[in-house]
């Protein structure tokens, strides 16, 4: 490997050949401020349009200035990272941006959380210098994700997103000059596209311009309503992020304190998404196993692989992307609608609540779910199974407006009987989980015989593309994993080519699962987040008692008392669900 | 037309070529005709050199005058469009400027017939390569 | 934007000059100018035709439409105008002239009058600066125009809707 | 047939004009017809001669005798001594000012011509759609000679030798370019043809090919053979229809010839040549942004490095060269590298063409040694400043360039002292401005431009652009202070300094360039809230004289705002609070009463 020697600041420093400026000054703790650049290490994800000019850095010998993010080290550069020049060019640039953006940070939904507004403070920036007319676009709302252009800085984070890691190919930079935006075709609104609403979008976006629909004004008023019973359920990948909202370190678990900051938020009852992922496996796995055995019976009709389905931007990918392969994914709802489903039906009547008087909130690390929860298809006679689906953000910001001190609540349970679950339903928020969730059950269904360990490493890890096979006592079962819906483009077009390797298959739209979802606490480009939360999860997994779905007491109670058996006529009614051709 | 294959073939094809012309331009022979070159680059054709090109084919031929008339491109005198080149066997090759309908019939009334200079010649203002 | 339905002969034709590209997304400018050139204009409805040919997003599609200032997503009037804008137009006078068209045509720049007869643009240096300043009326050049020349440029093709209208 | 025996040529340039010339010819007709010599001499009108310091230019024809600074006095002395006589009038005849000795003959009188056409050798010369024309003026014999008789790398070596620079306005070494592409190991390499010729007021590229499109094809065969390519491409602007006819024409020719496709001239080399169009994105001459526009996508630019030489079309080595820079390259190997370089300048050499246009009589495109001086450009070749006006300023490099002064006039041009004097060689676009014309308009009309044709990428393009141009409207407006020239300076300064590509590190240049040389003119539009070339519309009156008007009411009929005011056959009156100054009543007036002030 070559290497190469510079200075920067006038500090020797050698790097490899082909790191940038900003990678190097960063290596011997010299922050270089930036602003559209962004790179997700490991996962392969960069945003290096070079575009908005706020690192740039003095190089000796060189005409004008180096933007540090894109420019590479070369042997014997002597780089000022803070020159008069470079200062003042840098503050010029930010003054640029904000002399084109509205400034509301007051009422922002960004704010304190903005990477615009924490560069103008960090410049001190206390004047606008040069003031002109702004751009100005309509606002965009749609079931899930707000637009507010007048905010869009062009960074590109979220062009490069939607269309090189998801590959949904919704946005695109319009126009040009001063008049160019980021847009979907024809400056449509979102919800007449072909958008997943998986929210990746809006959790890059560095300004206000990207921000999720804000359903905590609903829920608080449904809380406040008496004549209203309000149950809420709580995603598995929020216990390993809400923590952050609060100061807390990236991975740290805070289930206990999150459930008792429920309660005192007021909802009635406070129950785990976990529950009903459990259900999700005992639906899912049932069918993935019936399938699978007529299969190696030698039945041609019978599609393989079978798709995971509890991803909703996953679902309306593949409606809008992939109508033909319809079939295919599995027919059980995601764990959210299953939840509210179960909850408006068996609960409801356990409890002798009107269905109209029960309200369910979940609380998601997803954008999506807010749009899934709005489905024709989840709702009876008008009313959703699910309510309102909030944000981890969300439901931070119900904690700050409920004056709670979340750091110094204590643990508390969750309450019975939809929440209690096995380690298995919290790998759910992983990439990775829910195929490792439906192998613990499966297996020891197919074979009857228990299991000698519970770990798949094989099936666990980062990288967009995974595959592992699995020897259930014997047969050798293939299954693949992608996360990130480009990942999963590429195995479904393996699947229309009809190469498919793959009995199985576990997609996640979101890079990393739903640790890294939309609705996430803003990782701000740091990858590492993603992992200490992946850390947490499995740590989560590994302290349950109970590990397998099909050991759940509750579940066991639930097909005993009411659904009969997986699959039942009963099950399909409420935990299965059909796709439509939306290309 | 067969391909050329060598640098040899592009040789006598030039020299072919170069010879036709030299032919031409010397007058004392038979085939030696009167030529006029049109530019007809993108301003010459705006300013109406297809017009005028067409007017001296038409004319020439009318007045039974054996002459070729060809497109060229453009000469650089944008300001005096549309220009012409004429060549005449055995004389130097004048350059004529503004050259519409009216001006191209004094140039074959006068210059080409009668060997009368006309208003409007453009001096040749630049070296070739090979001088 | 009203939506339209494009008829199947126009999918159609879109289709085969897709395919003349091999359908491959590299050659989506090139699609773009002839679709243009045979319809006139770019709407959204031939946009899309053209993004599922050549599988490509509609918002790239749309994204380089919209970056080309050679795109049109209106109609075009039957004789479009256009002013050249280059710095020898500007000089000797094209806003002059510019401004003589939007007044006697009653248009603003990107605009088809009433009777879809003219629209009007303005471009960038066709390279005839020495006929400056220069208007273009479909792919005629006319040079060295004064403001005074307008309304004869604009009645030259006019004469065939006048006598259509006595007629 | 011959009718006269002499001809009398008097340059009826404009220079010349103005200098009496009419008067000239006159007296020439009157006196031959008192001597009865109309019959056998003709007078007659000429263009320019391109030597206009010297006019009024006579030429007598046919013993070619040139003389200078002729006054129509002189007339008859040249009547009586040259024609009856038969001895030349020493005293007009043309002293060489080296030797001092006196030129006789026009065919002596060369170095007047200060054009050297390389470039342009064939264009209005042979028929561009004819291969053979150009086959018969040396065409694809520099192809077939780097094919037969050099490797590639003695050819890259000869333009290296050559010092041809690249014409398309960076002034990169050829030669240099060629032999990175060649270094870097691919499977497949390109051979581009910059024909996205756009900044406003050069044609250059458009008139090579439309004059001379073989030129450029057998130049990027022959770049393709040096650099390891077998496919070219040529982007070219598609509001160029007649040079994308002619080029199709003369690809199809080529083709039909065998000069193009496998096996070239029997050498075993293949190339092959297809077009691409533009689409109207000025940003697209920019290389990165080209090659992304010839890949069907939005035309922005990219970071360099990874410069297109190592990565560019479908992520493969290419070489990008504008149309002029190719069309120097088959004299260069005709011709040698130590010919070409013994044209032009020690840093600069060869010719260049430039595209002479705005406020100047012989508009036109030029061909012109490196180190000719813009005073030789502006009034020697082309004629001076049109309607006798005083020159103001020549703008150089389009958009990216700058406006330079009469103190610039005497600098030779080449691409350094062009870069230092504050403009840059740019494309070869060169417009010349009069009195009339404000500069602080012209620093925005470019910004107007470059506000168009930025690709929105980066912020201080996208953003700092629009605020000059904002303050610049401000200042023809009349609103500017002081603190927005300071304003306009360092906002220039920082675009200059950070933005991504060359669009936008230029983009400042004209403002820059008219603060250096023309601030005064700025402190006008600020101080005194007036525009001294009278252009800024909102800092000019129009006023009626009351001695001139006659009180005819055309200008009172013809005010489409109702501005005008006045009795029939007394003088008229405008209101000032009502005037849009749409010029229609200066323009109908005809007496001249109308003044702006």
């Amino acid at each position: 490997m070559e290497m190469i020697n510079l200075t920067i600041d006038n500090k020797p420093i050698v790097v490899k050949k082909g790191t940038t400026i900003l990678d190097a000054a960063s290596s011997i703790g010299i922050d270089i401020p930036t602003l559209c650049h962004m790179k997700l290490h490991d996962m392969n994800i960069e945003n290096k349009p070079g575009g908005c000019r706020v690192c740039v850095v003095e190089v000796k010998g060189r005409r004008n200035l180096a933007p540090a993010c894109c420019t590479e080290a070369t042997e014997g550069m002597e780089i000022n990272s803070h020159s008069l020049r470079a200062v003042n060019a840098r503050r010029t640039v930010v003054e640029l941006i904000l002399s084109d953006h509205p400034a509301d940070c007051l009422v922002c939904a960004k704010s304190g959380n903005c990477d615009l507004q924490d560069l103008a403070q960090h410049l001190g920036i206390r004047e606008i210098h040069y003031q002109g007319s702004q751009s100005h676009y309509r606002e965009d709302t749609s079931p899930a994700i707000i637009r507010e252009m007048d905010k869009c800085i062009l960074c590109r984070r979220c062009e490069m997103m939607c269309n090189e890691v998801q590959t949904v190919g919704v946005l695109s930079t319009i126009n040009r000059g001063f008049h160019s935006v980021v847009s979907p075709a024809f400056e449509m609104n979102l919800d007449h596209s072909t958008c997943t609403y998986c929210g990746q979008c809006v959790a890059v976006c560095p300004t206000g311009a990207l921000t999720e629909v804000d359903h905590t004004g609903a829920v608080i008023r449904a809380l406040s309503d008496p004549t209203k019973t309000v149950v809420v359920q709580t995603a598995p990948a929020v216990r390993a992020a809400l923590g952050e909202e609060f100061g807390m370190e990236p991975g740290t678990l805070v289930t206990g304190k999150m459930a008792a900051a429920l309660r005192r938020l007021g909802f009635d009852y406070v129950f785990d998404t976990d529950f009903a992922a459990d259900l999700t496996i005992m639906e899912e796995g049932t069918e993935l196993l019936g399938r699978l055995n007529k299969y190696l019976a030698g039945d041609k009709q019978v599609k393989l692989p079978i798709l995971t389905s509890c991803c909703p931007a996953w679902v309306k990918f593949f409606e809008h992307q992939f109508p033909e392969l319809k079939d295919i994914p599995s027919t059980a709802r995601s764990p959210q609608q299953m939840f509210g489903a179960i909850a408006k039906t068996y609960f409801a009547d356990k409890m002798n609540i009107k269905r109209d008087d029960l309200v369910v909130v979940s609380i998601m690390p997803c954008v999506a779910k807010k749009y899934e929860s709005g489905r024709d298809e989840f709702a009876v006679n008008g009313n959703p199974d699910v309510d309102y689906a909030l944000t981890t953000r969300e439901l931070a910001h119900l904690i700050n407006l409920g004056n709670i001190d979340f750091k110094s609540l204590p643990n508390e349970e969750f309450d019975n009987p939809l929440g209690e679950s096995t380690g298995a339903g919290v790998i759910f928020g992983t990439t990775g989980g829910v195929i490792e969730a439906a192998v613990r059950t499966a297996y020891e269904v197919q074979t009857g015989k228990a299991l000698k360990r519970l770990d798949f490493e094989e099936l666990r890890g980062m990288e967009g593309l995974r595959k592992a096979t699995i020897d259930f006592d014997g047969t050798l079962i293939h299954i693949g994993i992608a996360h990130g819906l480009g990942n999963a483009r590429k195995l479904l077009e393996e699947i229309k080519a009809g190469h498919s390797e793959f009995h199985a298959i576990e997609i996640m739209s979101c890079p990393g699962g739903c640790i890294g979802g939309g609705g996430q606490p803003y990782h701000h480009g740091d990858v590492e987040i993603l992992k200490k939360r992946q850390r947490a999860i499995y740590a989560e997994d590994k302290n349950k008692v109970l590990r397998k779905s099909h050991e759940n007491p509750y579940i066991l109670k639930l097909y005993e008392e009411f659904l009969g058996e997986p699959l039942s006529e009963k099950a399909h009614h409420l935990l299965h669900t059909q796709y439509f051709d939306r290309s | 037309m067969t391909k050329i294959k060598s640098l040899a073939d592009l040789k006598k094809l030039k020299d072919e070529v170069q010879s036709k012309i030299k032919l031409r331009e010397k007058g004392d022979h038979p085939e030696n005709l009167i030529q006029i070159k049109v530019s007809m680059a993108t301003c010459g054709i705006a300013s109406g050199a297809k017009d005028t090109m067409n007017f001296l084919i038409e004319e020439l031929d009318h007045q039974g005058i054996d002459a070729v008339v060809t497109q060229t491109g453009c000469m650089g005198y944008c300001y005096a469009e549309p220009t012409i080149e004429l060549l005449i066997p055995g004389q130097e090759p004048v350059i004529y400027g503004y050259v519409d309908k009216v001006k191209a019939r004094e140039i074959i009334d006068k210059h080409i017939k009668l060997n009368e200079m006309v208003d409007g010649i453009i001096p040749v203002t630049y070296k070739k390569i090979d001088e | 934007m009203p939506k339209i339905k494009l008829a199947e002969k126009t999918v159609e034709l879109i289709r085969e000059i897709c395919a003349q590209f091999n359908n491959q997304e590299t050659e989506l400018i090139n699609v773009l100018h002839q679709v243009q050139h045979k319809l006139g204009y770019l709407p959204a409805e031939v946009q899309e035709v053209i993004a599922k040919e050549l599988n490509a997003s509609v918002a790239k599609v749309y994204g380089v439409v919209t970056f080309y200032s050679f795109f049109t997503m209106l109609p075009q009037g039957q004789h479009p105008i256009s002013i050249c804008m280059g710095t020898a137009c500007y000089v000797r006078g094209a806003e002059k002239v510019l401004t003589e068209f939007k007044r006697q045509l009653g248009i603003e720049v990107g605009q088809t009058s009433a009777d879809g007869k003219f629209s009007l643009s303005c471009l960038r240096c066709v390279g005839a600066c020495g006929l400056a300043p220069v208007v273009l009326v479909g792919e005629k050049v006319y040079g060295r125009v004064s403001p005074q020349q307008v309304s004869k440029i604009i009645a030259e093709y006019q004469d065939g809707c006048a006598s259509a209208q006595s007629a | 047939m011959t009718a006269y025996n002499t001809h009398i040529l008097v340059c009826g340039g404009t220079g010349c004009k103005a200098s009496e010339s009419e008067l000239i010819k006159l007296n020439f007709k009157n006196q031959l017809a008192e001597l009865g010599l109309d019959d056998d001499v003709q007078v007659i009108h000429t263009g320019c001669f391109g030597f206009c310091e010297k006019g009024p230019i006579v030429k007598i024809q046919p013993d070619n005798t040139f003389y200078v600074t002729v006054r129509p006095e002189d007339t008859k002395e040249i009547i009586e001594e040259h024609l009856i006589k038969g001895r030349k009038v020493e005293r007009l005849l043309y002293k060489n000012p080296k030797t001092q000795e006196q030129v006789t003959e026009s065919k002596n009188m060369d170095f007047y011509k200060k054009q050297v056409r390389v470039a342009l050798r064939n264009c209005g010369f042979i028929n561009p759609e004819n291969i053979e024309e150009y086959i018969g003026n040396d065409g694809y014999s520099a192809l077939g000679k780097c094919l037969e008789e050099y490797s590639p790398e003695e050819t890259i070596q000869v333009i290296k030798d050559s010092g041809l620079r690249g014409r398309g306005g960076g002034g990169f070494p050829t030669g240099l370019k060629w032999e990175i592409t060649r270094k870097v190991q691919a499977d497949q390499k390109y051979v581009v043809c910059n024909a996205d010729e756009g900044d406003p007021g050069a044609f250059m590229d458009r008139s090579i090919l439309e004059g001379d499109p073989h030129s450029v094809i057998e130049a990027m065969a022959i770049c393709g053979y040096c650099i390891g390519a077998s496919k070219g491409l040529v982007y070219i602007r598609a509001e160029y229809p007649l040079a994308i006819q002619r080029l199709k024409t003369a690809l199809a020719q080529a083709r039909e010839y065998g000069l193009l496709g496998e096996n070239v001239l029997g050498s075993g080399f293949g190339f092959e040549i297809e077009i691409r169009y533009g689409a109207g994105a000025f940003v697209c001459g920019e290389e990165t942004a080209l090659i992304h526009s010839m890949e069907g996508k939005r035309g922005e630019p990219t970071f360099k490095p990874p410069f297109p030489s190592e990565s560019g079309y479908m992520g493969k080595p290419t070489n990008v060269n504008n149309v002029e820079t190719f069309a120097n390259i088959p004299p260069i190997i005709n011709k040698g590298a130590a010919w070409f370089s013994s044209i032009g300048t020690e840093k600069s050499k060869g010719t260049k063409v430039f595209a002479l246009a705005g406020k100047i009589n012989n508009v036109g495109l030029i061909e012109v040694p490196m180190g000719t001086t813009l005073r030789e450009v502006i009034y020697d070749i082309g004629g001076g400043i049109k309607d006798g006006k005083k020159f103001k300023a020549v703008q150089t490099g389009g958009p990216s360039g700058g406006c330079l002064t009469t103190a610039f006039l005497d600098t030779p041009i080449d691409y350094d002292n062009l870069l230092a004097a504050g403009s840059m060689m740019g494309s070869g676009g060169m417009i010349v401005m009069d009195e009339d014309d404000c500069m602080v308009s012209i620093a925005k009309f470019y910004l107007e431009f470059t506000l168009d044709e930025s690709c929105g990428k980066c912020t201080p393009c996208r953003i700092g652009n629009k605020r000059l141009h904002e303050i610049l409207v401000k200042i023809t407006e009349g609103k500017g202070t002081r603190e927005d020239i300071d304003k306009l300076r360092m906002l220039s300064q920082v675009i200059k300094d950070t933005s991504l590509c060359g669009l936008g590190q230029t983009s400042p240049n004209p403002v820059l360039s008219t603060l250096d040389n023309f601030l005064h003119e700025y402190e006008a539009h600020v101080d005194s809230k007036k525009c001294p070339a009278g252009q800024c519309k909102a800092l000019m009156q129009y006023v009626i004289d009351d001695e001139k008007c006659t009180g005819c009411t055309l200008c009172f009929r013809n005010c489409p705002v109702g501005a005008i005011s006045g009795e029939k056959r007394s003088p008229h009156y405008i209101d000032q609070t009502l005037c849009i100054k749409c010029g229609v009543c200066f323009e109908k007036c005809k007496f001249d009463a109308i003044k702006i002030v």
